[in-house]
């Protein structure tokens, strides 16, 4: 049997004020191996995290690095969720 | 290379100083000293897209946004001839005028150090973790990316 | 506009904080301010074609000198948005490692005041009445103008 | 009769060196109009003066203005001849 997979989860700024929450360190199940598929299993939490599903443009990192939605993911990560960045 | 993201706010005097230092090499290796420093500085601005800013927070990625900017000097100095490069990005709440990033570069030759420092802004403008929320006289607002940004961007690849 | 051409160094921070005081328009105006400036330092090089420079000495025209310098900020005002600009261009025995020129360019956005910047130093490389003499270890020297800065200058023409 | 135009002439740089002389009052005889007229004739003065008529991508300014060799010059004018300019 698997174990699950725990991973740190974290959001900034405009994604952060709409969901409440700046970071957070989830078990996923197993079966979740991207960032895409980690984004879906966040937003099937329901009411407010069904906004991580729909925002607009959405980016991400793994471990510090731009990552697109195709992008593994594994035990020990860490992800970010953010909106485009706007710095400079 | 030196690279800081901070808090406080920079002398850009004492950082093209020292900018200017450690571009000067032995006089008698011949070649190693600069011809060329090109700098930018980016501001608060007063006026964004209509409306009044008053002040800006920058809320920002650490320990990623370090990585990214020391991606964006790698890949600078892959692309051009240069000696030195500082890059100094500010987070936390600004006011009007106030200033927000340096970036300085030493080459021989100018265009390398034009070239650079334009590009050092462009990749920033669109790779490093930092996000602008404005105070405006209509409350607070996060800043959305330009598309702008990113033609800048794609420039470098034609 | 400022300009000088002046035998004394500068201070590149003096100068860039004169530059940002006069880029901070009336905050209630809007759009007065500058979010961006960048700037350019030119710096006595040590290796010229391969001989070692040990100084050099810069003849001007006085009088044509500064009408050719405010004619190419002209001509830079006139092409990109800009909010102010400084000019300081020195002449007279300059050591390895001096500055030699800096031009300073504030405008609203990035783009504006980088190409504004690079068109004052490839305008004024082929306009301004400048002559480098360099001292080298094999004796004087006149600098030869070089075809690179007449291709600098013809880019803008494009 | 046509009165001697007077102009003022400076030279610069290499070519200064060359000629030994960086400034002169020249009283001109009538029909020299143009910046190559006024060239010709000074390097007609022999000597190092043939200097001026070949040295190589000479410059020349009107009233401190650039000017082509086909530019008119008029009594009072300030003429200079110099190498291409090395600035910056």
């Amino acid at each position: 049997m698997l174990k699950p997979m725990s991973v740190r989860i974290l959001y900034f700024a405009a994604l952060a004020d709409r969901l409440g929450v700046r970071s957070e360190h989830v078990e996923l199940p197993p079966g979740i191996v991207s960032v895409d598929g980690l984004r879906t299993h966040l937003a099937a939490r329901g009411g407010v995290w069904a906004d991580l599903g729909t925002f607009p443009k959405l980016r991400a990192a793994v471990n510090q690095r731009m990552a697109g939605g195709d992008a593994p993911i594994q035990a020990g990560d860490e992800v970010a969720f953010f909106p485009p960045v706007t710095g400079g | 290379m030196y690279l800081s993201v901070q808090r406080e706010d920079f002398d850009v005097g004492a950082e093209l100083a020292r900018l200017r230092e450690s571009s000067a090499g032995a006089t008698t290796a011949g070649g190693a000293e600069a011809g060329a420093i090109a700098c930018f500085v980016g501001l608060v601005r007063a006026d964004n897209l209509g409306e009044e800013v008053r002040a800006l927070t920058l809320e920002h990625y650490p320990g990623m946004t370090e990585r990214a900017l020391a991606e964006t000097i790698e890949q600078a100095q892959q692309r051009f001839p240069l000696i030195a490069v500082r890059v100094i990005h500010r987070y936390g709440r600004l006011n009007l005028g106030e200033q927000i990033v340096f970036v300085g570069v030493s080459a021989h030759h100018r265009q390398a150090a034009f070239s650079a420092c334009e590009f050092i802004m462009d990749d920033l403008k669109t790779r490093a973790p930092f996000w602008k929320k404005e105070e405006t006289t209509r409350g607070e607002r996060w800043v959305e990316a330009r598309d702008s940004d990113t033609a800048a961007r794609a420039r470098w690849e034609a």
